[in-house]
């Protein structure tokens, strides 16, 4: 007969840890009461800001307890972990879903600006909360089960926003990510019903405990595997293909928000599960880790370089970005996984911003192709810019946020002493240089060059949805300029938050498993 | 008998793989389908197996009065077979409305977000 | 013979005489010719393993296994109806669809 | 379909899987069923229902939405959980209250309200797309 | 059928499969019933009296018997080695008397479930039923046993 | 006693049950074309569930699992007839070559007559 | 007086952003409104001048990322503040010069934002002790001369200039980033002045010195890396006039001197200093000779300078090092005086080919006089500045050693070149026959000529005040570069029996003779030019094109978007991550242990299955072989669904009565949908597929498959920890109130997944909705009327 204390938790849980589960819950309920309210006219448009301002009063509450004393965690139902499910935020996961959501925010601000009247029906706003939640959720979660959840989740409301108006290039596009990414997750769940038969648990601090005393040929093999399901949710070379079929087929809000979030979640589930939970299974891993992250940085931008689409280019230049992470997680010394983290906060933001930009360049000029384009230098100055600014962000360039990264990915590298470090590092180097030969070519083409002559350019649309749209962009790429310049909270948080990763005591005992810390 | 199960959901995984290869975007829902089943059978089979006895404690009584079967994998399996349903309406519905918009349901020939023979980027400045 | 034994014993002979029920209907799943015909064996499949799934449960004991077993007797209908109006859409779309 | 006969009898179908569908998810706490497998009959009996007499003559006849519906059951999901943020406990602590009506006692708990919301989300959910797979367009 | 009718049947249902016919269920199954019969207003149909219960039984009788009877010809026919002559399928046409949805329906049904014939259409003006005879006779002996037997019993139920 | 009448009863009916339902698979490969099929299956078949589902009713002796197999047999009783008719009605289309096999066809002469007009 | 030269850093960008504002304001004022900033800044510097003469360095620290130990240290002494004494001077008459160059232009105001951007990164990379900080400055340099250079950016070639700029600078930027890390992590420091011995006595060093020198010699436009700066003419005058003279390719010379306490002073850095230095020289001169559009010219013999410069700081002794800090400043103040020169001559002319101008003097007589003061200059005629500068370059090598004579035969053939250039470009334009332009010349505005005035008389006083100059320019500078106090010896007398005088005398004799033959040595350059065929310019493009050839190429190859190759890419990444980690870890080992073969065979058991259950995975594999053979799809809908069946079997036989009560209905429900759906899709009956690759995806699927089982095997090989299922069974009824342990987990002990789950199947609900919505909007909305762009734009 078990007895209560072995089972749950005695201590009452203060209300002011709820933030650590709060957002995620707001954004569910909130999600369904949109879905209610879809037919009501453009409320759910305010209904979703105001959940998502709530998200954000929230995490960073979250953040600023985290930073002042340590991992934060819940146990659901008051079962003592690992037998509830726990969701535990350490800086980067707080501070990942906080950028998150103010993503979201401006994605949200950003689609007013373009959404007809009879688009209120569309569940658009339900989408984006519910794609919003899966996120918080892959980032706090503290359960592995839990996480293939919270990826459904987000996979689904990518679904529905995908295929939004359904065009045929976006059913085409739909269907190569769907299937992808449907099968990413089943490998996942793959994974997982192995890593539960050696291991018996699924609660991450516990796999921290049991892990190194399995069968490390098994252990391996499961990690292998969520190095490929987390490799192609992450659009890493050479499962990534799904990426650039599917980024450029949708409206440009939903492009933006996928490029902000999706791969990033991926990313930092391998962050976790390889570096974090089985880092003994990742040291085997390391080849592998050093090959794919070369491979995804020295292809990626070629990519940008060759595409003429423009959105398909930055769907490119996000995988660039994700090699970079992958080099933090190839070199998980202390600059390389805040690089990794710095990095993933960084493309959240530079990312969507880039592909509200694209949406922005898009409606003004009528086309999609960037031989198509031009002109765009003489006529609209914000716009040049935004994209410019942008596209140094993501090149790395200082004094924006992208370069912050980068030399700490670079110190990673070249801190390892060894040829694969300088190896990464000269990758670093290269996929920088491309990347910007990738950006000149299309802010030359794009802007500087005169328009092609017959081009056709839609008018100006209403004045009060371009506020909407530059509003949104603009303040996302203003959070991109300041946190470049002004990075030292950023690497306060790094400062606290990398060695969480490196050294998860702190989060294991946050978390407080039955039976004490391991 | 775990071993004949391991074998068995190693035939579901393959005829699913080997119909996701197939290009027919049907043939290919079917094969995910099968995919499930088998990583569903994996899970199962990977929480070990116990023949007949459902792990439900009988009324009256506090506890089960022998051996069960494992009901974690149980409850996981369900949650994952429902997610996957959820995920084969929609890729099925998908797959339709492709059809519709495309009018082909071979991958072959649907290539309008990655057109064929794009030409070659501009060599210009 | 006690009654346990008579119904063990006839349970175990249901068992069989419906596992051959079932699998001679499969048959027909599997020849055909037309969609008709396939969809008649499926429907009598499903009321087949409904009858499978009573068995077990009185084998057993286990009476929970009637609702799986009612269940399969709405969700068998639900199936007929529904493969029945795909043969009558296909039947106006394409009239010379045999099989 | 086309059929009188069978637009005669499917509402009696209708009616008894519904109720049929409440049951199984009543008592999946104890027993095989609950919210899910409950949500699915129902959703069936609806998917009956619009072949029988039309995809649009079964949503007048449900009269909400059913997406609204599956909202519904999503929202009452989450507030059940939420309701633990008055116990002091963590989301999702289940509450149990025990209503004495008569000589019985009613067990009411949050696991059960989570149930029902389970039971409405695979409703409404299966039933919008069957409804609009099976004839006129959605909303 | 009666909505209140229908409503209490299904309460009765609901205590049947609950196992419990406590007045408290009782009152939950006829809330569930409520429930089902606001879904189902539409469809219901308009309301009908059943006139006799004891024509109820009676037609229940005739069908529980006619039912058996048609299995076990079913099962003589499938098991005849020689199949060529024992069927003569057929489809005729049965001119209906009676005329409400609810009585053509129950006709069809029992027509279906009872020993060589099967129910396939009704047209569409609802006067003819097309049946399906496996060992077709004569066209009026057919109509004759139909009018004769069910449906005249289905028009002593309703009416 | 009644508890062994009740057994001896209830294996009866699921011997028969399971009997009707072999029967029925049986005249579904058996008979020459869809429609005596039909007859096979709806007959045979419901009436072999349905005996299966009495012999739970009888032989489990808790009254709520009677109710609901007995309920079981009145669901069956209302469907099967239905989808039969369903899948004939849908067949009868499709399947132009089991007119040949009628002696008289009254639904054929009409579906053409509505046909010409 | 850190906030203060912070300030001077950060000015610049503020009036920067201000300017289009300003512009708006004070529209054909906006040039002298601006000019107000480099001006003041200038101004402050010369207070700097008394204290870093008498204290040697001035240094400053403001905390930016104290986190990771980093500040924006900012560093003045005699070195940097040569450098931002001339940046921000020449700067305030350039930003002067623009206002009126650009008049009337619609992008003024963002072209002098971009010039003060453009100076103030430039200040910042000069007074930056932080390598860091001079990395992140570096590149603004890159950034906003990009600007600058393809300001004019509707045409192809300003793009071309900008594009390839960017690239060469910014690859350049990278070595450096890379080269300061490198620094860093050997030193541990990045405040380039509390440096010392270490990073030369490291073994990383000739790494490092690899990418400081890819760095400065990018910048700096030395050969091969060259071709990059003519190309930048494309931009307006004034950028080029600037860019040229004190900022962006000085950043180099800046870099080279700033590092040599440091990183110089080896062989290797002598010797590749000189060569390149050397070679640019004379490459310079000898294409300055080849032009005959004065703005080209001139740009060449930029190249020749700073190969000039690289040089004598390769040289490193004190007369070199006195000579590069001099000639920095000379050539500053007469290349920018020049360029403004030839700007106001095209602008006035409309032309600026040397062939076909002539005669300017009568008709732009104070041009003249600014252009005569720069030329002279540039020859190297005493009381000019370049003439010390000239001396001191002989100085350092009067050693009559053979490397010192061929380094000095060098330096003659160049300054001889770079003399006879100045004389090409005073004599012909201004004193040669009056010649017919395109627009009729006469005097620029007054804007336009304090430049070239102000630049010529500054450095006509400096060369006066020989000990000032000695003491605040070169001995400072001098000891920041070298280390260690200098004396300075600059005097104004002429000496005749100096071999110096001689030196000088022979190279104007050179220049002259040059200055004669120029148009010969123009067509034999030209020659050589063409018989050589290529150039690095044109390498440049064809390494570009091909760089987008191949990028086309490879994404092509890559993403041909047939998903059915993108799914066996994965599939085989699985066969590799199911097959591999077990392989090279003996993971098989626990299913073949190593016994031998007998007993082996004896432990091989025939498993404990019922008949049953042999009967339920034969209908397993009855299902999963009628979907594989199945010709039609509502062979294949029943065939899945007969499958699906089996498996809710499986799971009704060993003891999970709601998973088969689940599988059972979703089964039959994807049976429904599938037929509702397939109703209205045709499928192609049979696979389609040719046959080698029915034999590639079957042997990829058998080996997914057999992996599969394979480590599910291994898995089952070791024990379940059950502890989570035990607590769940243990506490099920007493604490949870549930019997079925199952819906237990799904809606309390695990709730939370079921929430999750939920939220997957209204989304799917939403999501099909989305899908069946037939409403075709385009993706960019349509627009009622659109009207046709102007096809000229700017
Ligand atoms: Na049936
Ligand atoms: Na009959």
């Amino acid at each position: 007969m078990v007895e209560v204390p072995q089972a749950m938790i005695e201590t009452a849980t203060a209300a002011a840890d709820w933030v650590v589960v709060l957002p995620l819950v707001l954004c569910l309920m909130g999600a369904a009461a949109a879905l209610m309210l879809r037919k009501s006219g453009g409320l759910t448009f305010i209904f979703a800001v105001l959940i998502v301002c709530a998200v954000i009063a929230c995490e960073v509450t979250l953040l600023l307890r985290v930073f002042d004393s340590g991992p934060l965690s819940m146990t659901m139902g008051k079962w003592l972990p690992p037998f509830g499910i726990s969701f535990a935020a350490d800086i980067f996961g707080a501070g990942f879903a906080l950028t998150a959501a103010v993503v979201t925010l401006a994605v949200l601000v950003y689609a007013q600006g373009e959404r007809g009247a009879e688009d209120g029906r569309d569940g658009f706003h339900s989408m984006v909360l519910l794609l919003l939640a899966g996120v918080t959720g892959s980032f706090l979660t503290g359960d592995l089960f839990n996480l293939y959840v919270w990826f459904e989740v987000m996979l689904i409301a990518s679904f529905g926003l995908i295929v939004l108006g359904g065009r045929p290039a976006q059913l085409d596009g739909a269907v190569k990510y769907g299937f992808l990414n449907f099968l990413a997750t089943t490998f996942f769940l793959l994974a997982l019903g192995l890593l539960y038969g050696l291991l018996g648990t699924l609660n991450m601090a516990d796999i921290l405990r049991v892990a190194p005393s399995a069968n490390p040929a098994a252990i391996a093999g499961v990690a292998a595997l969520l190095l490929l399901a987390f490799g192609m949710k992450a659009a890493a070379f050479p499962v990534n293909a799904w990426l650039p079929a599917a980024y450029h087929t949708p409206p440009a809000v939903v492009s933006a928000l996928f490029a902000g979030l999706l791969t990033k979640v991926g990313i930092y589930a391998m962050l976790r599960s390889l570096v974090v939970l089985l880092p003994a299974s990742r040291d085997l891993l390391e080849p592998v880790l050093v090959a794919i992250a070369l491979a995804t940085l020295l292809i990626a931008p070629l990519g940008a370089i060759a595409e003429t689409n423009l959105r398909r280019a930055i769907g490119f230049l996000v995988i660039g970005g994700v090699g970079s992470v992958l080099v933090g997680i190839a070199v998980p010394s202390l600059a390389g996984v805040s690089g990794a983290g710095l990095y993933i906060f960084h493309a959240i933001l530079t990312m969507t911003a880039l592909y509200l930009v694209a949406g922005l360049i898009e409606s003004r000029t009528g086309q999609t192709d960037s031989r198509q384009m031009g002109g765009l230098y003489a006529a609209s100055a914000p716009l040049s810019v935004l994209f410019f600014v942008l596209v140094l962000a993501t090149a790395g360039v200082p004094p924006f946020l992208g370069f912050w990264p980068k030399l700490l990915l670079l110190q990673a590298g070249l801190g390892e002493g060894s040829w694969v470090g300088g190896l990464v590092a000269a990758a670093l180097v290269v996929n920088a240089v491309l990347t910007l030969i990738a950006g000149s070519r299309l802010w030359a083409h794009i802007f500087w060059r005169a328009a092609p002559a017959g081009a056709l350019m839609p008018p100006a649309p209403p004045r009060h949805t371009i506020w909407l749209r530059y509003g949104a962009t603009g303040a996302l790429a203003a959070v991109v300029v300041a946190a470049g310049l002004w990075p030292n909270g950023l690497f306060e948080a790094l400062r606290v938050g990398a060695p969480d990763l490196l050294d998860p005591s702190r989060y294991v005992a946050a978390i407080g498993l039955a039976g004490g810390a391991p | 008998m775990d071993y004949v199960l391991a074998i068995l959901v190693g035939c579901f995984v393959a005829l699913g793989v080997y119909l996701l290869l197939s290009r027919s975007v049907i043939r290919m829902l079917i094969g995910m389908t099968i995919l499930g089943n088998g990583v569903n059978l994996l899970i199962f089979t990977a929480g070990r197996l116990t023949r007949e006895i459902a792990p439900i404690v009988p009324a009256g009584l506090d506890q089960p009065d022998g051996p069960i079967a494992n009901p974690l994998p149980q409850a996981l399996i369900l949650t994952a077979i429902v997610i996957g349903f959820a995920m084969f309406s929609f890729l099925l519905v998908l797959a339709f409305r492709a059809y519709q918009s495309l009018d082909a349901d071979n991958t072959d020939t649907m290539r309008v977000a990655e057109p064929v023979n794009e030409p070659n980027p501009p060599l210009s400045y | 013979m006690s009654a346990a034994d008579i119904l063990s014993w006839s349970t175990l002979i249901a068992l069989i005489i419906l596992g051959l029920a079932l699998l001679i209907s499969v048959v027909r799943i599997i020849i055909g010719p037309t969609l008709g015909d396939r969809v008649l064996a499926l429907d009598l499949m499903t009321v087949i393993a409904m009858g499978l799934v009573g068995t077990i449960a009185i084998r057993t004991g286990l009476m929970l296994y009637l609702d799986i077993a009612i269940a399969l007797a709405l969700l068998g209908f639900l199936a007929t109806v529904a493969l029945a109006r795909y043969i009558m859409s296909r039947a106006a779309t394409q009239p010379d669809d045999a099989p | 379909m086309n059929s009188l006969i069978f637009r005669t009898i499917a509402p009696l179908i209708v009616a008894v899987m519904l109720v049929f569908s409440i049951y199984v998810c009543l008592r999946g706490h104890n027993e095989p069923g609950g919210g899910f497998i409950g949500g699915l009959i129902a959703a069936s009996a609806m998917a009956i229902l619009g072949m029988s007499g039309g995809a649009g003559e079964a949503r007048r006849a449900l009269r909400i939405d059913p997406l609204a519906i599956a909202g519904f059951g999503v929202f009452i999901a989450g507030l059940s959980g939420l309701l633990s943020l008055f116990t002091g406990t963590p989301f999702m602590t289940s509450i149990w209250v025990y209503l004495e009506l008569g000589q019985t006692t009613v067990p009411l708990s949050t696991p059960m309200v989570f149930d029902i919301g389970v039971y409405f989300v695979v409703f409404g959910t299966i039933s919008a797309v069957a409804l609009a797979l099976e004839g006129e367009e959605g909303p | 059928m009666n909505p209140a009718m229908t409503v209490v049947v299904l309460a009765l249902i609901w205590a049947a499969i609950t196992g419990t016919f406590s007045g408290l269920n009782l009152l939950l199954g006829g809330a569930i019933g409520i429930l089902a019969v606001l879904l189902l207003r539409r469809s219901l149909g308009p309301p009908r009296r059943f006139r006799q219960l004891r024509n109820i039984a009676s037609l229940t009788v005739l069908f529980l018997y006619e039912l058996g009877a048609s299995a076990v010809r079913v099962a003589i026919v499938v098991l005849t080695p020689d199949l060529k002559s024992a069927l003569q399928p057929a489809i005729i046409a049965f001119p209906l008397t009676v005329k409400s949805d609810a009585e053509i329906t129950l006709l069809a049904n029992l027509i279906t479930l009872t020993p060589g014939t099967l129910s396939v259409d009704v047209s569409e003006d609802r006067s003819l039923l097309y049946v399906h005879a496996l060992a077709f006779g004569t066209r009026e002996g057919l109509i004759a046993d139909i009018a004769g037997g069910f449906e005249a019993k289905v028009r002593e139920v309703y009416s | 006693m009644i508890v062994d009448i009740a057994t001896y009863a209830g294996c009866l009916l699921l011997l028969l049950g399971a009997l009707f339902s072999l029967v029925a698979a049986i005249g579904v490969v058996r008979l020459p074309d869809l429609f005596t099929r039909m007859h096979a299956a709806s007959k045979a078949g419901a009436v072999g569930g349905g005996l299966v589902l009495l012999a739970v009713a009888l032989l489990c002796f808790d009254v709520g699992v009677a109710m609901r197999a007995i309920i079981g047999v009145v669901f069956l009783l209302l469907t099967t007839p239905v989808s039969a008719h369903l899948l004939a009605k849908a067949s009868y289309r499709t399947s132009g070559q089991y007119r040949v096999n009628m002696v008289v066809d009254e639904l054929k002469s009409k579906s053409s007559q509505n046909h010409r007009a | 007086m850190d906030a203060s030269i912070a300030l001077v850093a950060i000015a610049p960008f503020v009036a920067a952003l201000l300017a289009p504002f300003i512009h708006r304001l004070a529209r054909p004022y906006a040039g002298w409104v601006l000019a107000l900033v480099p001006a003041g800044i200038f101004l402050f510097l010369l207070t700097l001048i008394a204290p870093v003469v008498a204290g040697g360095a001035i240094s400053a620290r403001i905390g930016w990322v104290p986190a990771f130990d980093l500040d924006l240290s900012f560093f003045v002494d005699g070195l940097s503040l040569t450098f931002a004494l001339t940046i921000s001077g020449i700067g305030t008459l350039i930003v002067l010069y623009s206002g009126a160059y650009l008049k009337g232009h619609p992008h003024l105001g963002r072209f002098l934002g971009f010039l003060l951007a453009f100076m103030g990164a430039m200040l910042g990379l000069v007074l930056a002790d932080n390598m860091l900080a001079l990395f992140m400055f570096w590149e603004l340099t890159s950034v906003t001369s990009f600007l600058l250079i393809g300001f004019d950016h509707t045409r192809q070639a300003a793009r071309r200039g900008a594009i390839q700029a960017l690239v060469l600078t910014n690859i350049g930027g990278m070595a450096l980033l890379v080269g300061a890390i490198l620094v860093h992590q050997l030193t541990g420091c990045w405040d380039m002045s509390a440096l010392g011995d270490d990073v030369r006595a490291n073994g990383f060093y000739g790494l490092t010195l690899a990418l400081f020198l890819v760095a400065a010699f990018t910048k700096s436009a030395q050969v091969p890396l060259h071709f990059w700066l003519p190309n930048a003419m494309e931009a307006p005058t004034p950028v080029s006039a600037f860019l040229h003279s004190a900022t962006m390719v000085q950043g180099g010379v800046y870099l080279l001197a700033r590092t040599t306490p440091w990183l110089g002073g080896t062989e290797a850095w002598t010797l590749i200093l000189v060569c390149f230095g050397g070679a640019t020289l004379l490459w310079g001169g000898l294409g300055a000779l080849r032009q005959t559009d004065l703005k080209q010219m001139l740009a060449q013999t930029t190249l020749a300078s700073l190969g000039l410069s690289v040089l004598l700081i390769g040289l490193g002794t004190e007369a070199a090092i006195a000579a590069m800090l001099l000639y920095f400043v000379a050539h500053a103040l007469y290349k920018a005086g020049l360029f403004m020169v030839v700007g106001a001559i095209d602008h006035e002319a409309g032309t600026r080919d040397i062939t076909i101008l002539g005669g300017l003097a009568d008709r732009m007589p104070v041009t003249f006089i600014g252009a005569a003061l720069a030329s002279l200059a540039m020859i190297g005629l005493p009381l000019t500045l370049g003439y010390f500068a000239k001396e001191e370059m002989y100085l350092g090598l009067m050693h009559w050693q053979w490397s010192d004579i061929a380094v000095l035969a060098v330096l003659l053939a160049g300054n001889a070149m770079l003399a006879g250039v100045a004389m090409l470009v005073l004599v012909k334009p201004f004193l040669g026959p009056v010649l017919p332009t395109p627009k009729l010349a006469h005097e620029a505005p007054i804007a336009m000529l304090a430049g070239p005035i102000v630049l010529g008389g500054a450095g006509i006083v400096a060369s006066v005040m020989t000990d000032w100059l000695g003491h605040t320019l070169v001995e400072p500078g001098a000891a920041a570069i070298l280390g260690e106090t200098v004396s300075s010896h600059l005097t104004l007398t002429i000496n005749p029996a100096s071999p110096l005088l001689w030196l000088s005398i022979a190279t104007w004799a050179l220049g002259y003779l040059v200055y004669r033959q120029a148009a010969v040595l123009r067509t034999l350059l030209r020659r050589f030019e063409a018989g050589l065929g290529w150039t690095a310019d044109t390498v440049f493009d064809a390494v570009m094109f091909g760089l987008i050839r191949f990028s086309g190429a490879v994404t092509r190859l890559l993403h041909h978007g047939r998903l059915e190759i993108y799914l066996a890419t994965v599939f085989a990444g699985l066969a590799l991550a199911l097959i591999a980690p077990l392989g090279l870890l003996n993971g098989y080992d626990v299913l073949l242990p190593n016994a031998d073969l007998g007993n082996w065979s004896a432990k091989l058991s025939w498993p404990q299955l019922q008949p049953y259950e042999w009967g339920v995975m034969a209908l397993a594999l009855i299902g999963l072989g009628a979907v594989l053979l199945a010709t039609n799809r509502l062979v294949a809908i029943l065939a899945l669904g007969i499958q699906g069946t089996s498996v809710a079997l499986i799971f009704l036989l060993f003891g999970a009565p709601d998973l088969a009560f689940t599988q059972f209905m979703v089964e039959v429900l994807s049976v429904v949908i599938l037929a509702l759906v397939m109703t209205r899709l045709r499928l192609d009956e049979l696979d389609q597929r040719p046959l080698e690759d029915l034999a590639r995806d079957g042997i990829l699927a058998l080996v997914c498959g057999a992996g599969v089982s394979l480590l599910l095997m291994v898995v089952l090989s070791g024990t379940l920890d059950t502890r989570l299922s035990d607590l769940f069974t243990a506490t099920s009824v007493p604490i949870a109130h549930g019997h079925n342990i199952v819906n237990v987990i799904l809606v309390d002990y695990r709730g939370f997944d079921t929430l999750g789950e939920i939220s997957v199947v209204m989304a799917a609900g939403i999501a099909v909705m989305a899908l069946l919505r037939r409403r075709n909007k385009p993706a960019v909305p349509a627009s009622p009327a659109p009207r046709r762009r102007r096809k000229a734009e700017s």
